[in-house]
Formats: structure tokens, C-alpha cells, sequence
């Protein structure tokens, strides 16, 4: 039973990165990877952490990608033109990932293919989680809100027009008449 | 049958090694950002898989997942934020045209 | 559990005088910022005075610690400060005398900028004197020492717009670091032999030595090295020189930095480390013949300086010489009553030569101020004149004033004390002699009428010799006809200290004062070389000299600068080459500038700055630039400017570091 | 238990609720029009069966007979896959809904939900985040103006209230220290209903509720009088009904977490014979998910619309920092009393 989840959504894992390769067109790939994501949340419950596994859905899934296509649907993202590429790319790349791919794979399968299946039923997580993060990680945990804090301030200050704040008008009605403008052009 | 830690590794490395490929390959910049959330992913793989099968179910591994993921979506605001102001100065995605620097 | 005392308030609320001046004087109205620059050092003299009334509820010496200031493996250096009768005479003079001037300088900078900056930089001219005085280890004191070097510098360039102005501060700081230098060092020695640098962890340790009679015992070069410090800052021979150019600062200044402030600190410091001098009699020898010298030099220098804070500038030094005599003859107890005794009387003197300054609307030259002030100025300015012959009195050691009873008993201890030398107490005498001289001089030039004297100007062969040496008069204004009397709060200050001036003396009645300060120096000397100070039994002759060299200096002047007006003059030009000497202060400064800023300053140019800096150092530094940059040529091309390029490059790069540690074998 | 009747028991339940809530939803379009016209003075629909009953049943089969229009220029496989992304998360949301406790039949324990999870309340949270890629791929892929506003309004009106409806959730879950829905409605048993405590955050659940199923007064998404029908402006027959699906189930999904999480889930007085004491907690659930369900209903007849930019200062402006003031203070609370 295990096995056959494992495979069924582990391939749906692959299938989903290589179709991410595959796609022309961004917000195809964008959907691949969220199909990737829905997979490894499968995974992660597989492994017993059903708490990482749902925010995995609810922050990566349901956040940070509908940002993606957010911004995708915004810039109306076209399959990218050709253009001068890079020759060192052309014939580094393939062999880079290739033997990255390789290597490691055979690496960490050398390693651990002995280490012996957890029998042990999975605890409940949040709890414990919750713990963790307020008295063992709690400086980390802090740390990373700051980060996030200035994340947040940094992309307002970076999308933000300069002469937006001079208009004072609601950014959702600037998205739109972008959005409009964009679909114009590529019509045109 | 069960599934062992190395099986969950492998799947992981690939991930990884197709987000590379992502990376090296796609010209799109939002794909090749794509292509970097996957690489997270395999990562975070790894880190659920090793917390469940070395530790016996600690959640120390969840937890660096948990980080990684709050660094992820700061970096996908601030990236995003740089993708629109990029795009809204040079009118292009294409990652290959992004060489101001150079002359 | 001993009572506490807040040592530490004393030297805390003068700098809260100055952080609040500096931080918020450029917004409050000048009578806003001089209140509050008084009010701080106000509350330091009443606290000082308070620790002063409770004399005797405590123990002696009092000690306090705040915190660890510098905490490095067992080294452990508090913020540590001592009450003992020395530091409280001290802190006493500081605050006292400091405050008369503070308030002094209410009226006398009234017309001035920068008044709150001023006021600032009196109050922390303070702090850091008092640091210094009530610091009970040697690096604190050093603070405060280095401090009042900083402050004297800020206040003698006050005028920073004056170019001589901005120059003299330059030099006393410049001066003050050649003598730092040497009391640095003396401190790593000290830091060596004893492991420590507080009071009470050198001095027991210093008791337990035997006495040195050699110039190689580390006591002897330990005292020694803090006798150059002490030199500096006292401005004893040869480094002097920093302190007439003081005179650049406004006159209240002055009056701070020889009276109260700055230039005692050398003469504390040596009676502090009083068991380290005792021990050493090559240093005593030294000091006092240092002392000597000076006195007598700068006494010389003084008889014919035409600028009358000049003539009080030399007297300065040559009485710091009288006290350094003193500390040479073991006697530290009349050193530092001298100190006090100087204290009052050179500060009046200085405001009372400031209040001249100020009614001749800034005219410095006393010749000047003679011929302008028709009728003599005594005249106009009553009150000025009454106190600052109070002050020549005192200082001339007139008998009954309170220099007299001072500088008495450092002659007689010179001349019978066990470290004393009948030589020096003759030089010392000749001294007196002149600072008798020199202060009548200034007194009848001054203050009284020309009568049928010469003309301000001297004979007309000296004129390029006056001109020599630079010395202006400090910004004279055209309409100096109309002198007056300064206004109640400059002249409230001068009656004050006119009075301490006159009976200051009296303190030391039947050895009072000896014995109070006592305790600090009987123990450290006790088996050694020192002597109790009555112990000086000396003749009636000896006993009769500075009498009749006060009265002698008295009644030449009066005769020279009264009687035959036109003596002086001819006398001069009897002796043109003796007198371009002194006038042109034997030409140390010029020595100064051949000898060694001269030739330091050709070296810095042609070999530091062209040679090393320009060829070695920029060279070398360029040619890195120009290595890089050619390397960076070269690489140039592989900067393709390709974001994907340079991710491949990052992939190799993992891969590379990915086989090599496949290689290694990961366990 | 084998696997093999783990997979029958998981199939009859998933058929079960499948079919009550597609009935459901029907008759609850069929109630809204009933009440909305009784609201406005009409009748509603009379003709087909009795009092109309069968409207329904003649809407579906108008929808599945009606011509499939795909619009030209639309991107063809998200125009399709847009409703049924809609509808299929919209309906995953109910697994983990319980209705009542546990139902013991022949011996065995039948939890009345499809599955019990640790973090059910997650669950939900997580699948409904992901409902907004429908709503967007629809704009998107429409090759439309309209569709397009429509889809952008949607997506950042869902992802901006989401943030406000988890916070106003975290309140009870602190308070009860579970995320489990069955636990949180264990938590309030004998009636300290989490209302009482957290009407801060009730208010705030609801009015992002609202939000989050595009229901006036924040139908922005698809404002007629400018935007036609947004998002799905282009879709016809089949999947224009999957959308309104979606949207009905998720108005259901809404209403049973509100009801577990603030009502005491299928909590209420009980009486009467054993069977009675079956079916009552079910009636109560039941009962107090209508009175949410016309809850919507009625908000629809009365509130006007909200203007965007309104819309969006409301739930950034007030909605999110309310929240967290109710979590700090909520926290600060529990601090105490533990």
C-alpha cells in the first residue's frame, strides 16, 4: 500500500518536473510545479508529517504559487522568444544536471538503502512542533519573521511605481488597466 | 514491501537535478524562478525523509522544512517584486536579455 | 559599612554641565547656557565643600569603586576614586577657584560666540581635572590627564578663526604629547614592576623598597619618566614653551589653566607618587633642579615682557618651578600649599588682568594700556587695581600675603631640608628676587599714570627686535580712550579671591595645613629621605632673604618705573644683546624650530611623504590596481553578461565539489 | 479491518456525501431563489412540480443539454481544466466534515465523516486556498477582458480574506488546543460554545467567509453591472455549472466550519429513545448549518456590493489587524489561565 502510493505519487512528482522542463509557456510550468507540490504533500503524509504536508498545500500551494501565476497572468507571460543564448549553457548545462542528477542519486542511494523502515507510528505533530518552534527555535523562528517582515516591505518598495504613491490610487485599479494593456499589446 | 529512506533520497535528487535543469536550460526568468521553488522542494524532501527514518519521527527535520518555507516566500515576494520592475524597464522575460552589465 | 560619600558626583555633575550645554547650548539663550554652565560646577563645590565640613566621619583614605572599567583576564581596573587630604585639597582649588572663574567669565565673554560651546568645554575642562585629582589609580588619572590636554586644546584654539589661535592650541597639545609620552611609558614600567595600577596596590608594595641612590634603580627611572609627563603638563624646562602661547585663549581660560587647572596636575601627580620620588634620590636631584632652572629662566623671561598676560604666563611657570623645588626637596606638603597659594593669587592675577584686557576694550600691551589711559588706570578701574596689588603682593611674597608664607618655607626646606641644596636655594632666591621685579613692574606700568615716561614704543633700534617675535597685540580697538571698571560679576570673583590671596596663608598657622596633609606623605616617606617640614631649621639670614628680595624687587621697580622712568629704556640699550635675549626668551622657540621641528618636518616631506608614501606605499598600492586590473582583462571575456552562463558555471562548480567529495569518501 | 473493505467503507461514504451534497446544493439554489423572491415581493419558481420543487432537476438537465461554447483564442486545456479544478476542491473540502459523533452500527465505529484527520481544520483551510487557481485560470485562459478583471479581482480578494479567515480561526484553536475538528467540538462540550469567547473572531470568520465564496456583499469578482459575469463570463452549459457548484459547495464548507468551530459543531439538548439520540446531534448540525446557509441567503437579499478598493482596505485594514489583536489577546488569556 505503501509502496503503491509512494509510486504513484512520487512518479506524479517527476512527471510534474519534467513537464515543469518541458513547457513552453510559464504558467504552464507554474502548474506543474503545484501539481509537484500536491504530490509531495502526499509524500510528506506518507511520512507521518501531516502538519508540513498541509502547509505545504497552504503556503506553497495556495500562497506562493497563486503568486506566481498572479504575476504570470499579470505580465501576461508568453512562451519566451528566441534570443542570443548561451553557448556555455548550451554545453555545460546537460552534463551539469545530468551528473548532479547521477551523482547525488547514486550517493544517497549507496548511503541509506540500509537504514531500516520506521515502524514507529507517527506521532501528533503540531503540538510538538509548536514547542520546538517557540523554545528550541526560537531565535531562528524570529529571525525568519524579520526576514519575512522585510521581504515584505522590499516587494511593496520594488512594485510600487514611483509616481503610483503621487496618484494615491488603489494599486488593484493600476493591476487592472495594466493587465488590460498588456493583453492589448499581445493581441496587437 | 516497504519504502525505504533511499528510495525518498533518490526522488529527491531528482527533483533537484530537474530543477537545475530548469534552471540552466529554461530562458523564461519566472520559469527559471519556478525551476529554483523546485530545487525547495526536492530539499524539503530530503528533510521530512531524514527526520522520519533517522530520528525516529523528530520533528526537527519539519521544522527546517517549515523555515525554508517562510524563506521561500519571502524570496518569491521580493523576487516577484523584481521580476515586475524588470519587466516594466526592459519589457521582456527573457532571461538571456538581462545583460545590462555587460559594456 | 562605611558611609558613603559619591566621590564620583563631584566630577559627574560638571560633565552633565557639559553634555548639556554641548547637546542642547545652541538652543537656549546665553543666560540659559551660563546658568547652567555654573550651576553644575556650583553643585561640585558645594558637594566638595560638604565632604571638606564632614572631615574626620570617615576614614582616610576614602576609597570608592564603580563597576569594572577595563576587565581583560585578571586585569581588573575600576572606576576608582579616593578621598584623601591631598585629592580633597585639590578637589577643592578645582571647583573653588574653577567656579570664580566660571562666573567671571559670565561678564567677560558676554560680547563673545560660541558662549555656550564655551562653557561646555569650561565644564569639562573640570571633569577631567577632577578626575584626575580624585582618581585612586594611576590609569584613571591618566584619563584625566590626557582629558585636560584635549580640553586645553579645544579652549586655547577657542578663537579658532585666529589663526595664531588655532596654532597655540596645536602646540600645547603637540607639547603635552612629548610629555604624555614619557609618563606612558612610566606607567607600562610601573604596570610591570607591581601588576596593577591602583593607589593601594603600588604604594605598599613601593613602602616595602629599599631607598635607590643609583640613576639605574627602576624606582628612579619610574619617577623619572613621570617627572617628563609632569614636565609637559607643568610646563617645566624644557617643555615650556606650550604655555605662553596659551595665552591665545580667551584670559578666564588662562586663568583656569594656571590656577586651578592643568598645569598643577604635574605638580599633583608628583606629590602623589611621593613614595616613589622618596625613594629615589637621582630623581629628587632632578626635580629640583629642574624646578630651580625654570624658576629662575622663565623669571628672567618675565622681566621684560611688554604683554602683561605674557609676564603672568612666564610667572606661572617660574613659580610651578618654585613648587617642583619644593617636591625636589622632599617637602611635597609645601609644594602643594604653594599650589593653593598660587592658585588664588595667579588666578586673580589673570582676572585681574582680564578685567584690564576688558576695560582697555582688548589691549594687551601694558606700554599701551599706560599711554592710553590717561591719568593711570588705577583711576578708572579701582577694584582691578586694589586686587591685582593684592595679588603682586602675594606672589612677590610680600610678608603677611600668602605667597610669602608659601614660597618661605619651600626656601628655607631647599636650603636645610635633607634633600635640599644651598646652591638651588640661591638660584631660588635670585628668583624671588625677580618675580618681585617683574610683578611691580607690571603693576606700576599698569595701573599708574605715565608721568614724563618715554612713549609707548621702545627705543627705535629694539623695534625690529619687539617685532621679532611676532608679538602683536591681540586685536587693539581705536577707541581704547575710554577704560572703565568691569561690571559686578567679574569684579565679585576678584574680591573674592583677593581675599583668599591675602589670608590664604594663614591656613598653614602654626603647620595646620602641613599636618592635615600629612597622613599622605609621612608614611610614604617614613625611614627615607624625606623630613618633617619643621624639621628646616635655618638661620636668620636665611630666613631674612626672600624678605628683603620681595622688598628689593619692590623698591627696583618702583625706583626703574616710578622715579627715573628713563632708566629703563637706557639700560636696555646699554646691554642690546643681552636684551634681544631675554626679550626674544633666549630664542628657545626658534631653537625648538631649528633643531628638531625643522628638520622633522624636512623629513616628513622628503622622505616619509615623498619617498615612503608616494614611492613605496602608493606605488605598491597602484600596482596592485594595475596588476588587477590586467588580470582582470584577461578574464574579461568569460563575463559574458549571460545569467545562464554563469548558472552553469555555479552548476559546474557543484558538480566538481560533489566528485571531489565522492573522491574523499563521505563517511 | 482489510484493505479491501477499508476501500468499499471509503467508497460508499465518498458516493453518500457526494450525492447529499450535490442534492443539496440544488435545493439550496432552489431555496435562495424561493427567499430572495419572497424577499423582493415575488413568488419564485412555481411551474415545475409542486411549489417548484423539481426546478432543480430541470436546471441540470437545461445545463447539460445547453451548446458547450469555447470561446476563440482561449488556451483549450485550462478552459477546461478551470471548472473542474473549482468543483473537485470545492467538494474535497466536505471529507473531513463530521456531522455527528460517531455512529456504532453492528459493532463497528462509523465516524460520520469521511476521514478523520489530526489537522482536519488544515485540511480545509489548505484545499479551499487552492479553489482561487480555478477562479484565476478561468479569467485567465478566457482570452477575455472581462474574464480577466473578473479572475483578478477574485484571486487577490481570496488570497487577502484567506489571511484574515486563518487568523480569525487561530483564536478557538488556541483555546482548544487541537486542530481536529472533532477535538474543537469536543472542546466545546456542554454548550461553552466557542461564540461566547471568540465573537471577535466569529465576526471576523464570517465576514471573510463571505469573501471567500465571492457572496455579496463581496461578489466583486463578479459584479454584473461591470464586469458581466466575471470570471466565468465565456463558460456556458456544463462547466458554468461547475462553477456554481463550486461556489455552493464551498458556501456548505463554510457554514460546517463555522458551525464546528464557534457552534459547538452537533452539539444541543438531547432527548427522547436511544434512535433519537442517533439522529438528534445530527439534527442539530444540520439545523444550525441551514441557519448559516440562509445567513447567506439573506445577507444577499439586503447588502449592497462593496466597492474594490473598499473591499480591499476593509480586510487589510481592519479584518487582518482585528484578528490579530483577537490572537494576541486570546493567547495573552490562555497564558493566564493556564
Amino acid at each position: 500500500m505503501q509502496l503503491a502510493l509512494f509510486i504513484i505519487f512520487g512518479g506524479l512528482a517527476l512527471a510534474g518536473a519534467i513537464n515543469l522542463l518541458v513547457q513552453k509557456a510559464p504558467i504552464h510550468s507554474a502548474l506543474s510545479l503545484v501539481l509537484v507540490m500536491g504530490a509531495l504533500a502526499v509524500l510528506f503524509l506518507l511520512l507521518g508529517a501531516e502538519f508540513i504536508a498541509f502547509i505545504q498545500i497552504l503556503v506553497y500551494a495556495g500562497a506562493i504559487m497563486v503568486l506566481f501565476v498572479f504575476v504570470i497572468m499579470l505580465l501576461n507571460a508568453q512562451p519566451s522568444e528566441p534570443s542570443r543564448s548561451s553557448r556555455i549553457a548550451r554545453w555545460l548545462g546537460p552534463p551539469v544536471a545530468g551528473l548532479l542528477g547521477i551523482i547525488l542519486a547514486a550517493l544517497v542511494a549507496s548511503r541509506y538503502h540500509r537504514v531500516p523502515a520506521n515502524m514507529g507510528q507517527p506521532m501528533f505533530q503540531v503540538e510538538a512542533i509548536g514547542n520546538a518552534l517557540f523554545h528550541q527555535y526560537l531565535l531562528p523562528f524570529e529571525v525568519t519573521s524579520v526576514l519575512f517582515l522585510v521581504g515584505v516591505a522590499g516587494a511593496v518598495m520594488l512594485a510600487s511605481r514611483p509616481d503610483e504613491a503621487a496618484q494615491n490610487a488603489p494599486a488593484g485599479h493600476l493591476a487592472e488597466t495594466e493587465a488590460i494593456s498588456r493583453k492589448k499589446g499581445a493581441g496587437a | 514491501m516497504v519504502v525505504s529512506l533511499a528510495d525518498y533520497l533518490v526522488l529527491s535528487a531528482l527533483l533537484f537535478a530537474l530543477g537545475v535543469a530548469g534552471f540552466l536550460f529554461k530562458k523564461d526568468l519566472i520559469t527559471v524562478f519556478i525551476s529554483i521553488e523546485l530545487m525547495l522542494n526536492g530539499v524539503n524532501l530530503t528533510f521530512v525523509a531524514f527526520s522520519h527514518y533517522l530520528r525516529q519521527n523528530a520533528i526537527d527535520g519539519n521544522l527546517f522544512v517549515f523555515f525554508v518555507m517562510v524563506v521561500a516566500a519571502a524570496e518569491a515576494a521580493v523576487g516577484l517584486a523584481i521580476i515586475i520592475a524588470v519587466v516594466r524597464n526592459r519589457n521582456t522575460l527573457n532571461i538571456d536579455k538581462m545583460d545590462l552589465m555587460k559594456n | 559599612m562605611p558611609i558613603a560619600l559619591h566621590l564620583w558626583l563631584i566630577p559627574a555633575l560638571c560633565f552633565l554641565g557639559f553634555a548639556l550645554n554641548i547637546l542642547f547650548g545652541r538652543l537656549w539663550s546665553k543666560a540659559v547656557a551660563g546658568t547652567v554652565g555654573i550651576l553644575f560646577p556650583a553643585a561640585a563645590f558645594l558637594w566638595a565643600l560638604r565632604l571638606a565640613l564632614a572631615w574626620g566621619g570617615f576614614p582616610s583614605p576614602y576609597l570608592e569603586s564603580h563597576g569594572a572599567w577595563i576587565l581583560a583576564g585578571p586585569l581588573r581596573i575600576p572606576f576608582s576614586f579616593q578621598l584623601d587630604p591631598l585629592s580633597l585639597t585639590m578637589a577643592l582649588i578645582v571647583t573653588g577657584v574653577g567656579l570664580l572663574i566660571h562666573i567671571y567669565s559670565l561678564g567677560y565673554m558676554a560680547e563673545e560666540g560660541g558662549f555656550y560651546r564655551y562653557f561646555a568645554l569650561l565644564n569639562l575642562f573640570m571633569f577631567f581635572m577632577l578626575m584626575l585629582v580624585l582618581a585612586a589609580n594611576y590609569l584613571l588619572l591618566f584619563v584625566g590627564w590626557e582629558g585636560v590636554g584635549f580640553a586645553s586644546y579645544m579652549l586655547i584654539g577657542f578663537f579658532f578663526r585666529r589663526d595664531s589661535a588655532a596654532k597655540a592650541g596645536m602646540k600645547a597639545f603637540v607639547v603635552n604629547r612629548i610629555g604624555d609620552f614619557g609618563f606612558l611609558i612610566g606607567l607600562f614600567y610601573l604596570f610591570q614592576l607591581f601588576g596593577g595600577f591602583g593607589y593601594a596596590r603600588i604604594f605598599p608594595q613601593v613602602m616595602r623598597m629599599p631607598a635607590e641612590t643609583g640613576w639605574h634603580g627602576p624606582l628612579t627611572i619610574i619617577a623619572l619618566l613621570l617627572f617628563v609627563g609632569a614636565t609637559g603638563k607643568s610646563a617645566q624646562l624644557p617643555l615650556y614653551v606650550w604655555l605662553p602661547d596659551a595665552m591665545e585663549g580667551p584670559t578666564p581660560v588662562s586663568a583656569l589653566i594656571h590656577a586651578a587647572t592643568m598645569v598643577t596636575a604635574g605638580v599633583y601627580m608628583v606629590a602623589r607618587s611621593a613614595a616613589i620620588f622618596d625613594r629615589s634620590r637621582a630623581a629628587l636631584a632632578v626635580v629640583l633642579a629642574v624646578g630651580a632652572l625654570t624658576a629662575i629662566f622663565a623669571a628672567s623671561i618675565g622681566l621684560l615682557q611688554k604683554d602683561i598676560k605674557r609676564v603672568l604666563a612666564y610667572s606661572t611657570v617660574s613659580q610651578l618651578g618654585y613648587m617642583f623645588m619644593a617636591c625636589g626637596a622632599a617637602v611635597y606638603g609645601a609644594g602643594i600649599f604653594h599650589l593653593m597659594t598660587h592658585a588664588f593669587f595667579k588666578g586673580l592675577l589673570f582676572l585681574g588682568a582680564g578685567s584690564v584686557i576688558h576695560a582697555m576694550h582688548g589691549e594687551q600691551d601694558m606700554f599701551r594700556i599706560r599711554h592710553l589711559a590717561t591719568g593711570g588706570l588705577k583711576k578708572y578701574a579701582p577694584v582691578t587695581f586694589w586686587t591685582f596689588l593684592i595679588a603682586t603682593c602675594a606672589i612677590s611674597g610680600i610678608p603677611g600675603f600668602s605667597g610669602y608664607f608659601s614660597k618661605d618655607m619651600i626656601l628655607e626646606n631647599v636650603f636645610s631640608g635633607a634633600a635640599g641644596n644651598r646652591f638651588w636655594w640661591a638660584v631660588g632666591a635670585i628668583a624671588a628676587l625677580m618675580t618681585s621685579f617683574y610683578m611691580f613692574r607690571a603693576v606700576f606700568v599698569t595701573f599708574f599714570p605715565e608721568g614724563d615716561a618715554p612713549p609707548p614704543r621702545l627705543a627705535p633700534e629694539l623695534e625690529g627686535v619687539a617685532h621679532a617675535t611676532g608679538q602683536e597685540p591681540a586685536g587693539v580697538a581705536a577707541h581704547a580712550a575710554h577704560p572703565h571698571e568691569s561690571p559686578w560679576v567679574m569684579t565679585i570673583p576678584l574680591i573674592l579671591l583677593a581675599i583668599l590671596a591675602a589670608i590664604g596663608g594663614y591656613f598653614n598657622l602654626d603647620g595646620r595645613f602641613m599636618n592635615f596633609l600629612a597622613p599622605v606623605f609621612i608614611p610614604a616617606g617614613a625611614g627615607t629621605i624625606a623630613t618633617a617640614p619643621e624639621a628646616a631649621h635655618a638661620g636668620l639670614l636665611v630666613r631674612s632673604i626672600p624678605l628683603i628680595a620681595a622688598f628689593g624687587g619692590l623698591l627696583l621697580a618702583w625706583w626703574m618705573y616710578r622715579l627715573r622712568p628713563r632708566l629703563a629704556p637706557r639700560a636696555a640699550q646699554a646691554l642690546p644683546q643681552l636684551y634681544a635675549l631675554i626679550f626674544n626668551k633666549y630664542w628657545v622657540d626658534e631653537l625648538y624650530q631649528a633643531a628638531i621641528v625643522g628638520p622633522l618636518g624636512w623629513i616628513s616631506r622628503r622622505v616619509l611623504w615623498r619617498g615612503v608614501d608616494q614611492g613605496l606605499i602608493d606605488g605598491g598600492v597602484n600596482g596592485i590596481g594595475h596588476l588587477a586590473q590586467a588580470s582582470g582583462n584577461l578574464v574579461r571575456k568569460q563575463e559574458s553578461g549571460l545569467i545562464r552562463s554563469y548558472a552553469s558555471w555555479i552548476g559546474a562548480g557543484a558538480v566538481v565539489v560533489l566528485i571531489y567529495v565522492v573522491w574523499l569518501g563521505v563517511r | 479491518m482489510t484493505v479491501s473493505t477499508f476501500f468499499v467503507i471509503a467508497i460508499v461514504k465518498a458516493l453518500v456525501a457526494l450525492f447529499i451534497l450535490t442534492t443539496l446544493i440544488a435545493y439550496i439554489q432552489l431555496a435562495e431563489r424561493k427567499i430572495v423572491a419572497r424577499m423582493q415581493s415575488r413568488v419564485g419558481p412555481t411551474r415545475v412540480g409542486p411549489f417548484g420543487l423539481l426546478q432543480p432537476l430541470a436546471d441540470a438537465v437545461k445545463f447539460i443539454l445547453k451548446e458547450d461554447i469555447v470561446p476563440a483564442g482561449a488556451e483549450k486545456g485550462l478552459y477546461l481544466l478551470a471548472p473542474i479544478l473549482s468543483v473537485t476542491l470545492a467538494l474535497l473540502a466536505i471529507a473531513v466534515i463530521p456531522v455527528g459523533p460517531p455512529l456504532s452500527l453492528h459493532g463497528w465505529l462509523i465516524p460520520l465523516q469521511l476521514t478523520n484527520l489530526n489537522v482536519g481544520l488544515l485540511y480545509v483551510l489548505g484545499v479551499t486556498s487552492l479553489g482561487v487557481y480555478g477562479i484565476v485560470l478561468a479569467g485567465w485562459s478566457s482570452n477575455s477582458k472581462y474574464s480577466l478583471l473578473g479572475s483578478l479581482r477574485a484571486g487577490s480578494q481570496m488570497v487577502s480574506y484567506e489571511l484574515a479567515l486563518g487568523l480569525a480561526l487561530v483564536g478557538p484553536v488556541l483555546l482548544a488546543g487541537t486542530l481536529s475538528l472533532n477535538g474543537i467540538v469536543h472542546a466545546q462540550a456542554g454548550g461553552h460554545w466557542f461564540l461566547w469567547t471568540q465573537w471577535v473572531a466569529f465576526f471576523i470568520y464570517l465576514t471573510a467567509a463571505f469573501a471567500e465564496t465571492n457572496r455579496i456583499p463581496f461578489d466583486l469578482p463578479e459584479a454584473e453591472g461591470e464586469l458581466g459575469a466575471g470570471y466565468h463570463t465565456e463558460y456556458s452549459a456544463m462547466k458554468f455549472a461547475m462553477f456554481f457548484l463550486a461556489e455552493y459547495a464551498n458556501m456548505i464548507t463554510v457554514s460546517c466550519v463555522a458551525t464546528l468551530v464557534f457552534l459547538g459543531g452537533w452539539s444541543g439538548p438531547l432527548f427522547g429513545p436511544p434512535a433519537l439520540h442517533i439522529l438528534l446531534p445530527i439534527f442539530w448540525f444540520c439545523l444550525k448549518v441551514a441557519a448559516f446557509l440562509f445567513l447567506f441567503i439573506w445577507v444577499r437579499g439586503t447588502l449592497p456590493r462593496f466597492r474594490y478598493d473598499q473591499l480591499m482596505a476593509f480586510g487589510w485594514k481592519v479584518l487582518v489587524p482585528l484578528a490579530l489583536a483577537n490572537v494576541m489577546v486570546t493567547s495573552l488569556v490562555a497564558a493566564v489561565l493556564h
